[in-house]
């Protein structure tokens, strides 16, 4: 074998990084799923995408973005002289093509694997399966070779930002209809996908799809030449290390030379052997969730009022938490527009918490709390701490624990999101994109199982906040929402933590995004 | 003694099914351990069973009392067909029929007292009516076999071999039997040891009538206590006679040759002795020899009959009274008619029905066993 | 007297030597003789003092925070030894030591149940296959080889990610049909071979009732094998806890004092920052599997009729 | 000189935290070339010890051996490993009680006994086989090419038997010891073995130690017989005058004791009293004493020694007289 | 032998049968569903319930059995829910480091054990036979993670002897031949890259060896003591053979009975402790595909794992059963 270390010393080009598991496929569409994405957005580009390190705008693909008719037209400007790896040539017609296929996707199947295309384009050209509503897309057109309109039945506060998420990823039409990329058939209990999506991956991103070994876990994509962004970069393999303990060994021995999330314990450690543990600003939220229709006891905002004060959350993201988190004011991080800065977190105060508590009639309060297992979350690094450090908080004044554990996909998100069996929950969002009602809309929209509440008058507003098309309106809207739920107190935002990522000494240009949208075309081995 | 017939056995037959499948066992032959056996006993009498290590002795003296089931034929003890009895009525039916072991220890429960031992019996029958008439019975056990009363609180370790076994007849005996099957009473015992045994049996039943079925392969011992003796070969009986008879004139070629074959403590005899020796082994009963089963070791073995027809027990012109043998010759033999001539050994195939291999499924299950 | 099978009287030697009554003072008298045997009676006596007696042993509530204030796991901060804490605390800021000791009791709650309930199923299952033997004894032993060819942990792991709501118990049970199997071939082949003992046919042919038999002689005459395993599985029992609490499939209540749970996300967390969060329970496993192996080897050895002489 | 020379020859177990056991205690005899040597004795008496002292096969720990035994002038007991294994089936064979677990079950009958040509004899594989198969053939083996390719477990206890005879004879050995060689197998193989012992021993010329507790197998083929109790001999005599007149009471109760098939029926058996495990220690008096039917005071306080009697020997203070045919009486 | 061995495959049959019964009602009743696994983060409850539909999880649980066995026979195990993959084919990807391992951990254990054990029951009783004993004693029971850790710790880490984990260095650009790391090396003369795999490989075995060692070597030495103790031991020693002869020709062959049928007891051991030490170690093999597929209830890849850890432990143990026949010609005689 012709060892590459041993080839040249220092800059090799090769970047290898550590993923903590296998990719699914590689059709952006059909995907939902970190660690697929972070591959995916290596091969593939969106109209639009985050500026490196912030949740703001920048062209791509796109080089301008227009929206007209009170937002349900968008008409995009391409870049000129992109082709994809395939040799053929990007333009409107590429960009008509995707949207077109997406909504025209059939079967059962492939429509349920469209998870982010359902949400944000809510329905299909014909709809197999049940839950997707109305279709926001109308139609698109290319109305030059470089200019392509999209049409929608109606206008949404997620866009433009929603034209960014790696799902809406532009795929070679040439590629896609060579190799079958619509077909997903499912037998059983599984779905299988198409030679396009396992083995031929077509994008214009700054790398090219090379193999996937699936026996060493590893996937190799190469550098575009004549990609516009100059990757620095020769090679990037993801090598896959499913134990967390086995990624940290892996980077300190040089195997790999980078990866993500590392556990705030190992920041130091990590640091200390040299390695770059790169903070991203906190895009997400972790909250613990009330459910009212639980105990009646919690319908009253006071008890909800005693349990925020009751958490020493200072304390909990000090000592639990990576540095950089901060303790939640409300239930959108700082970054989002709509953050409101005039609200203040509720500060730990057992007596007042106390006091609230025989206000209310509550002491003695039993509640059945639900914590999830075998899981960890970029919001959530480790949902058994979590809930030890709030549970014996709650305990400090005077209310009874039930700790009930599930399996995160062994009945914890049924439970708690569908069948409202808890009093107490811990849950958390990470965002998709910089808008706010991709977070609070989310949780407090309309009325959950999981927290058990009626309320028309959020409700209102929240819809309110989302339909106003002009930014700056949508923005004060949302500060004031925000306010409004912190009054309410549905349930209590806990903290912003902020997930990490980490690489080693020699890499230079690893830029990281809140968004977890890091693109290495700006990276290089030094 | 006397001629009321206590036991009589007719064509009894114990077919052990030889198990072997692939996926569910089936039966791809039979042990003929006992092969249509008729035999009686009468009350009062010790019967004596010989015969060669696993030619069905064992097998016969347990299928008489219903502790291994009989393929066929009956076994009528004082009038009631013991081979057709079922559940409960069984149960009681036991307690007139009694069984002493060879391995002394191994047929004592280790965890149980002599006391409990020789109560559990009585216990089945509900013979233990009050404590009072329970320990003078058990006093009166004790006396019987020569046991000190010390012994009740003691456990079967605590014994001598022989001092076990006669807890072993205690415990027969704690139930009142008529019937007492001892199975190799002695032969696991010491030599100096045995005697004590032997007489301890006869004594018993001349105090309490009990009748005797004796098995043993020591041809010495099964005279020197029977009264009349059966020999078997291959799970059936060969020859049956009074024991001095059976010594005086064997008529059975293979009862001659089992004669000559016992060493006696006496050079005198021992030089003059002319020994038949017998060439080969027994077969294996899995598959016996057809016709006379005998016949493959047989020096007096003729061209006709001997090897296809199966000869029938029978009484014999001239021999004692009650004497019967099982040989198409048995007469010519005697009057020297025929003569002994050379036996070629015949291979005894042994192999998959062999009973030295042990039969499992898997290794593992041999392991455990 | 002629041909005394003197191959049979060894066979009664032996039986004298294994004899019930006898067995267990002789085994006794010779594991009194045999170091190993007092190693592993002393760490597991003292063990169970540990365990009996740890909530007053302990110098502090385990569970209170004492320095959680102190704890600052971004910065890799875990407070070591000092005043009043000899071993430091956790990543709670709970007292190290005080956790350990009361670690015992629920490490032996965890161990003994689960050797418990094994050996009631199993037991159970041998039970009426050596007793009945025929067709019970083919279904239920086909039973028992699906439970064997299932890897021991594969299986423990099956079941606890079976449990519907998982708590203490689901880790009990799920360490516990692990030894099921083993419980049931062993007391089936020990029935089995009582089943055609001499003195169980001398029962029978006594009159007394079957399940007199089953009962009174052929069952306590097949414990001795079974309590050496016992012992044994007490050990593996506790060992195969641990591993599902690291594979995250043990105590949901993740602030219990137990030594498998402790073990698990210490050496997931802090072997880097603090490995003796991982060492101590570690140690502690360690040295009580080594008390109930070395006492279960030692009663097999003195059981075992070959050592006798 | 004797072909084997035994003086004194004393064995003596020691385990760990136990007290000594003296198995074989003060053992002296002799074996003369083409005699016949028979040692009778019950079980735990120390027969066993005995021939495997003499091959040296017991365990290297766990016990001692001291005296002497001398084969052809030769003391074996001072040999080194090595020179005594090259004794070991070529100058002394061997036959054990249990034919059986004496052979390997795992190879071929063929090989067990090509084993022993190959090591004393030097022989190559293949010429062995053929002297293996003529051997077989000797010992009365049906068919012996065949059975040299399978395996202890085809074979019936009786053709085991005399393979086991055929390995030892295979060198022609000078002494051959035969522990119980009957035991267990059935009466008519029994015959069929000993009489094959006798013919071989008598065609060659071989001396035989012949063990056993049988005493009419005695009868039948020794020169001369010891009668073992505790570890030690208590009465040496020719065979004919052993059983015409047994001289100590345990020679005499165990004749007594045993049903003889010529004797009639209903003759009272006369058992020994007691058991072997009533024994006291040699050293403090007679170790038969406790069973004795003849016991006087001196036997529980002297230890009687081994002299001379009516051209035997005898370990006994108050011998059975010859008159005292109905001694004994007072077994009960 | 042929027939022997047809025998022992055919009566696998039921067990497996019935295992497949147990294991699909099993995972049909977990919480959750595969849907839930499918969908992560985004599944809300319609979305699962659609899915449920989708796959036919709402249907009765027999037919749901009888189709799932058609798909089985016909070697269709369905794709993992996490990876979209067909299962079979991951299997096929992991299966080589798993045996990889394995053979290594049982090459290592029986190698060491063996021997060990039979000089340990060679010296009964000497210093050197209780220290193997004590030794094993002690390696019984430690964690197999937990020694994993330590011996990471302890020779990659502080010593820097052994890499800390995977199967091979990623850039040494090793060519894939069957998917056996070693194997491949020698096959394409990349030595180096079989070097490499094997220096991957020699903590991890270790580790996992642990356990399957102690017990080889007890049992050996027992069953040699056993031997040792066989009359014809004594048979052999009156023959005037020399030790060695005894040993080898004697001794070792029947003493290898017991330990055959150990080893093959020990597979099923070795599988479960494989979960562990892959995990430990960083290896993709099945163990990790279990954990994983446990983790986030993988249905089909857990049917399959489970399945397919029975069919391995069943064929083992019929390897065993042969090679018993082989060594033991009573059993051949069947
Ligand atoms: N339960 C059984 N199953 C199968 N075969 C049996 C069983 N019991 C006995 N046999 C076989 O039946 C035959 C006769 O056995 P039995 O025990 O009656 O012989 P025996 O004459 O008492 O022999 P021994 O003198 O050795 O006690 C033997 O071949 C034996 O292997
Ligand atoms: N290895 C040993 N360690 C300790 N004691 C032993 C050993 N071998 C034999 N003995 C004891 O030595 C005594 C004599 O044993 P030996 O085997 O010579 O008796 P035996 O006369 O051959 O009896 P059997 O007729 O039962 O074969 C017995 O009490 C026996 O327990
Ligand atoms: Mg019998
Ligand atoms: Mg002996």
């Amino acid at each position: 074998a012709e060892s590459q270390r041993d080839a040249g010393s220092g800059n090799t080009g090769t970047f290898i990084f550590g993923a903590a598991g296998n990719p699914k496929m590689f059709d952006p569409i059909f995907n939902d799923e970190g660690e697929t994405f972070r591959i995916v957005r290596q091969m593939y580009d969106t109209l639009i995408q985050n500026k490196p390190g912030t949740a703001e705008l920048e062209p791509s693909l796109a080089e301008k973005w227009e929206p007209s008719n009170e937002g349900k037209t968008w008409t995009f400007s391409l870049r000129k002289g992109v082709t994809f790896h395939d040799g053929t040539p990007f333009n409107a017609a590429a960009v008509c093509f995707n949207f077109d296929r997406w909504f025209n996707m059939k079967g059962k199947a492939a429509q349920s694997q469209m998870i982010y295309y359902g949400d944000v384009f809510e329905g299909f050209a014909k709809n197999e399966g049940d839950a997707t509503g109305e279709p926001v897309y109308k139609d698109c057109q290319a109305k030059d070779e470089h200019t392509a309109v999209l049409n929608l039945n109606k206008a949404k506060g997620a866009f433009p930002a929603a034209f960014t998420l790696p799902s809406l990823s532009m795929s070679s039409p040439e590629a896609l209809k060579k190799y079958n990329a619509d077909q997903v058939t499912q037998t059983g209990d599984s779905f299988a996908y198409n030679d396009y999506a396992n083995l031929h991956p077509t994008g214009t991103g700054p790398f090219k799809f090379e193999g996937w070994d699936q026996g060493k876990g590893e996937v190799t994509l190469v550098r575009n030449e004549g990609h516009w962004t100059k990757p620095k970069l020769e090679k990037i393999i993801f090598k896959v290390i499913k134990d967390e303990n086995g990624r940290k060994q892996a980077l300190a021995s040089g195997d790999i030379q980078g990866f993500d999330y590392p556990a705030p314990a190992d920041y130091q450690l990590l640091r200390g052997q040299g390695q770059n543990v790169l903070i991203r600003p906190s895009f997400n939220i972790l909250y613990l969730g009330i459910n009212q229709k639980g105990n009646p006891k919690l319908q009253d905002v006071k008890v909800r009022q005693a349990l925020a004060y009751g958490i020493n959350r200072e304390q909990f993201v000090r000592s639990k938490l990576a540095e950089g988190s901060e303790v939640a004011t409300q239930f959108v991080p700082k970054a989002i527009s709509g953050y409101n800065d005039q609200l203040q977190a509720i500060p730990y105060d057992p007596e007042r918490a106390k006091q609230l508590l025989r206000e209310a009639g509550a002491e003695g309060l039993t509640l059945k709390f639900y914590y999830p297992t075998e899981i960890t979350r970029p919001y959530m690094p480790n949902p058994a701490d979590t809930f030890t450090a709030i549970s014996e908080d709650l305990k400090a004044i005077g209310i009874k624990i039930e700790p009930i554990a599930k399996p995160w996909n062994g009945g914890y998100k049924d439970d708690v999101q569908k069948h409202g069996k808890q009093d107490l929950h811990l849950l958390g969002w990470t965002g998709d994109y910089n808008d706010a009602g991709n977070f609070v809309g989310t949780f407090f929209g309309r009325e959950k199982p999981e927290f058990g509440f009626n309320n028309p008058e959020l409700f209102n507003a929240l819809s309110q906040a989302d339909g106003t098309v002009d930014k700056a309106a949508q923005k004060t809207a949302y500060q004031q929402v925000n306010k409004q739920i912190m009054d309410y107190l549905p349930a209590i935002p806990i903290a912003y933590p902020t997930p990490a990522l980490v690489v080693g000494p020699k890499v230079q240009g690893m830029v990281a995004s809140p968004l977890t949208d890091e693109r290495f075309f700006s990276v290089s081995m030094g | 003694m006397s001629d009321e017939v206590l036991v009589e056995i007719s064509d009894l037959k114990v077919h052990f099914p030889i198990k072997h499948g692939v996926v569910f066992d089936r039966t791809i032959g039979h042990v003929y351990a006992v092969d249509g056996v008729d035999l009686t006993i009468h009350k009062g009498e010790t019967y004596g069973l010989v015969g060669e290590s696993g030619c069905g002795k064992s097998t016969l003296g347990r299928a008489m009392l219903r502790l291994t089931e009989p393929t066929s034929g009956s076994v009528v003890f004082d009038g009631t067909d013991v081979a057709k009895l079922k559940g409960e009525t069984l149960r009681k039916a036991r307690r007139r029929m009694q069984m002493i072991f060879q391995d002394p220890l191994s047929s004592l429960d280790p965890r149980q007292s002599v006391e409990s031992i020789l109560v559990e019996g009585m216990r089945a029958h509900g013979l233990d009516k009050d404590k009072e008439s329970t320990a003078k019975r058990l006093r009166e056990l004790l006396a019987a076999v020569g046991l000190p009363e010390s012994s009740l609180r003691k456990y079967p370790h605590e014994f001598s071999g022989g001092q076990r076994q006669r807890i072993g007849i205690a415990r027969a005996l704690a139930v009142e039997p008529d019937l007492i099957v001892a199975d190799e009473p002695v032969s696991a015992l010491d030599v100096s040891v045995q005697a004590q045994v032997v007489n301890l049996l006869e004594e018993l039943q001349d105090n309490l009538g009990l009748t005797y079925l004796v098995i043993a392969h020591d041809l010495a011992v099964v005279r020197h206590i029977s009264d009349r003796i059966g020999v078997m070969y291959l799970g059936s009986l060969v020859e049956e006679a009074d024991s001095d008879a059976l010594y005086e004139q064997p008529l059975h070629p293979y009862t001659k040759a089992l004669l000559s074959a016992i060493p006696v403590p006496d050079p005198v005899v021992e030089d003059s002795r002319e020994q038949i020796l017998l060439a080969g082994d027994l077969p294996s009963p899995a598959n016996p020899p057809n016709g006379c089963r005998f016949h493959t070791r047989c020096p007096w073995k003729q061209e006709t009959r001997c090897d296809t027809e199966r000869p029938a027990l029978r009484e014999v012109e001239g021999a004692a009274p009650g004497q019967r043998v099982a040989c198409h010759w048995a007469e010519d033999i005697r009057d020297g008619k025929i003569k002994p001539h050379e036996v070629k050994p015949e291979l005894v195939e042994t192999g998959a029905l062999n009973p030295d291999v042990p039969h499992v499924a898997s290794v593992v299950e041999a392991m455990e066993s | 007297m002629t041909n005394l099978l003197t191959r049979k009287k060894d066979k009664v030697d032996e039986l004298a030597a294994s004899a019930g009554h006898s067995l267990a003072q002789q085994a006794i008298r010779r594991m009194a003789r045999s170091p190993v045997a007092i190693v592993g009676a002393v760490i597991t006596g003292l063990f169970l003092l540990l365990a009996i007696f740890a909530p007053l042993l302990a110098p502090k509530d385990p569970y209170e925070r004492y320095l959680q204030g102190e704890v600052v796991l971004g910065s890799g901060i875990i407070p070591g030894p000092r005043d009043g804490f000899p071993l430091g605390v956790d990543d709670f800021g709970r007292d190290l030591l005080s956790r350990l000791l009361v670690g015992a009791q629920q490490t032996l709650l965890v161990g003994v149940m689960a050797t418990l309930i094994g050996l009631a199923i199993g037991m159970v299952i041998g039970g009426l296959a050596g007793a009945f033997g025929g067709w019970v004894d083919t279904v239920l032993m086909r039973l028992v080889d699906v439970m064997l060819s299932i890897p021991s942990l594969l299986l423990a792991i099956s079941v606890a990610a079976l449990a519907a709501k998982p708590n203490q118990w689901t880790v009990i049970i799920a360490v516990a049909m692990v030894s099921v199997p083993i419980f049931a071939r062993l007391l089936r082949g020990t029935m089995l071979a009582q089943r055609g003992s001499d003195h169980v046919l001398a029962a029978t042919s006594l009159g007394v009732k079957r399940h007199t038999i089953v009962l009174r002689h052929m069952l306590p005459n097949s414990l001795g094998p079974v309590i050496v395993q016992a012992t044994l599985t007490l050990a593996t029992s506790i060992i195969e806890a641990a591993a599902l609490s690291f594979l995250g499939l043990g105590d949901p209540d993740p602030s219990r004092a137990e030594w498998g749970l402790m073990l698990g996300k210490a050496a997931k967390q802090f072997l880097d920052i603090r490995p003796e969060l991982a060492f101590y329970p570690a140690i502690a496993i360690i040295i009580v599997a080594l008390g109930f192996t070395l006492l279960g080897e030692s009663m097999r050895e003195a059981l075992d009729p070959k050592n006798r002489r | 000189m004797a072909l084997l020379e035994v003086r004194d020859l004393k064995v003596v177990f020691q385990r760990k935290g136990e007290r000594p056991f003296t198995a074989v205690d003060g053992m002296s005899f002799d074996v003369e070339p083409g005699q016949t040597v028979g040692l009778v004795g019950e079980s735990g008496c120390g027969k066993s010890v005995t021939s495997l002292a003499i091959m040296r096969l017991l365990a290297k720990r766990g016990n001692k051996v001291t005296g002497s035994v001398k084969f052809e002038g030769t003391e074996l007991l001072s040999l080194s490993d090595s020179q005594m294994r090259d004794r070991r089936g070529r100058d002394l064979g061997m036959v054990f009680q249990d034919p059986l677990s004496s052979l390997n079950p795992v190879i071929p009958i063929g090989l067990q006994v090509t084993e022993v040509l190959e090591r004393h004899r030097g022989m190559a594989r293949k010429k062995a086989m053929v002297d293996a198969a003529e051997l077989l053939d000797k010992v009365g083996i049906p068919d012996p090419n065949r059975r040299l390719s399978e395996y202890p477990h085809q074979l019936s206890g009786g053709m085991r038997q005399r393979a086991l005879i055929a390995i030892a004879l295979a060198c022609r050995p000078r002494l051959l010891i035969a522990d119980e060689p009957t035991t267990a197998l059935d009466v008519t193989i029994q015959a069929q073995i000993l009489a094959l012992l006798q013919e071989l021993v008598r065609d060659t010329d071989t001396a035989l130690i012949m063990i056993t507790h049988d005493l009419g197998v005695v009868a039948g083929l020794c020169d001369e017989v010891n009668v073992l109790y505790g570890g030690r001999i208590v009465e040496r005599a020719q065979r004919h005058a052993l059983f015409a007149e047994p001289r100590h009471p345990y020679t005499h109760g165990l004749l007594a004791s045993i049903p003889r098939l010529d004797a009639g029926r209903g003759e009272k058996l006369v058992p020994i009293r007691g058991s072997v495990a009533d024994n006291i220690p040699w050293d403090s008096g007679c170790a038969f004493a406790p069973r004795c039917p003849n016991k006087i005071d001196t036997c529980v306080s002297v230890t009687p020694s081994l002299e001379e009697d009516r051209g035997g020997l005898l370990r006994c203070h108050n011998p059975v007289l010859p008159a005292a045919a109905t001694a004994g009486e007072g077994a009960r | 032998m042929l027939r022997f061995i047809v025998r022992r495959l055919l009566q696998a049959i039921p067990t497996l049968i019935i295992l497949s019964i147990l294991v699909f009602a099993w995972l049909r009743s977990l919480p959750g569903g595969p849907a839930g696994a499918m969908l992560g983060d985004k599944a809300t409850p319609e979305r699962v319930a659609e899915l449920n539909a989708l796959m036919g999880l709402d249907q009765p649980i027999f037919i749901q059995y009888f189709k799932f066995l058609g798909r089985v026979l016909t070697g269709d195990f369905g794709n993992s829910l996490i990876s979209t993959q067909p299962v079979l084919s991951e299997i096929g990807y992991a299966l080589p480091a798993t045996i990889e391992l394995s053979v290594a951990a049982l090459i290592l254990a029986v190698g060491f054990g063996i021997p060990l054990g039979y000089v340990a029951a060679r010296f009964r009783g000497g210093f050197l036979d209780n220290a193997t004993i004590m030794t094993t004693l002690v390696g019984v029971a430690v964690p197999v993670f937990f020694l994993g850790y330590l011996l990471q710790f302890v020779f990659s880490q502080k010593l820097g002897i052994f890499p800390v984990g995977g199967r091979q260095d990623t850039l040494i650009g090793a060519t894939d031949v069957t998917g056996f790391a070693v194997l491949d090396g020698i096959l394409t003369q990349e030595w180096d890259a079989s070097w490499d795999a094997l220096v991957h490989l020699a903590l991890p075995a270790a580790a996992l060896a642990t356990i399957p060692f102690a017990v080889i070597v007890r049992i050996t030495r027992a069953s040699v003591l056993d031997v040792m103790n066989e009359d014809f031991i004594r048979t052999a020693q009156s023959k005037g053979l020399g030790a060695p002869v005894i040993r080898r020709r004697h001794v070792l062959r029947n003493a290898l009975l017991p330990v055959a049928t150990t080893v093959g007891l020990q597979t099923g051991l070795l599988l479960g402790g494989a979960v562990l030490t892959e995990r430990v170690f960083n290896i993709n093999g099945l163990g990790s595909l279990l954990a994983e597929g446990i983790e986030r209830r993988d249905y089909p890849r857990l049917q399959a794992l489970i399945l397919l850890g029975a069919v391995v432990y069943v064929l083992v143990n019929m390897l065993v059963d042969i090679s018993y026949g082989i060594i033991d010609p009573r059993v051949r005689a069947r």
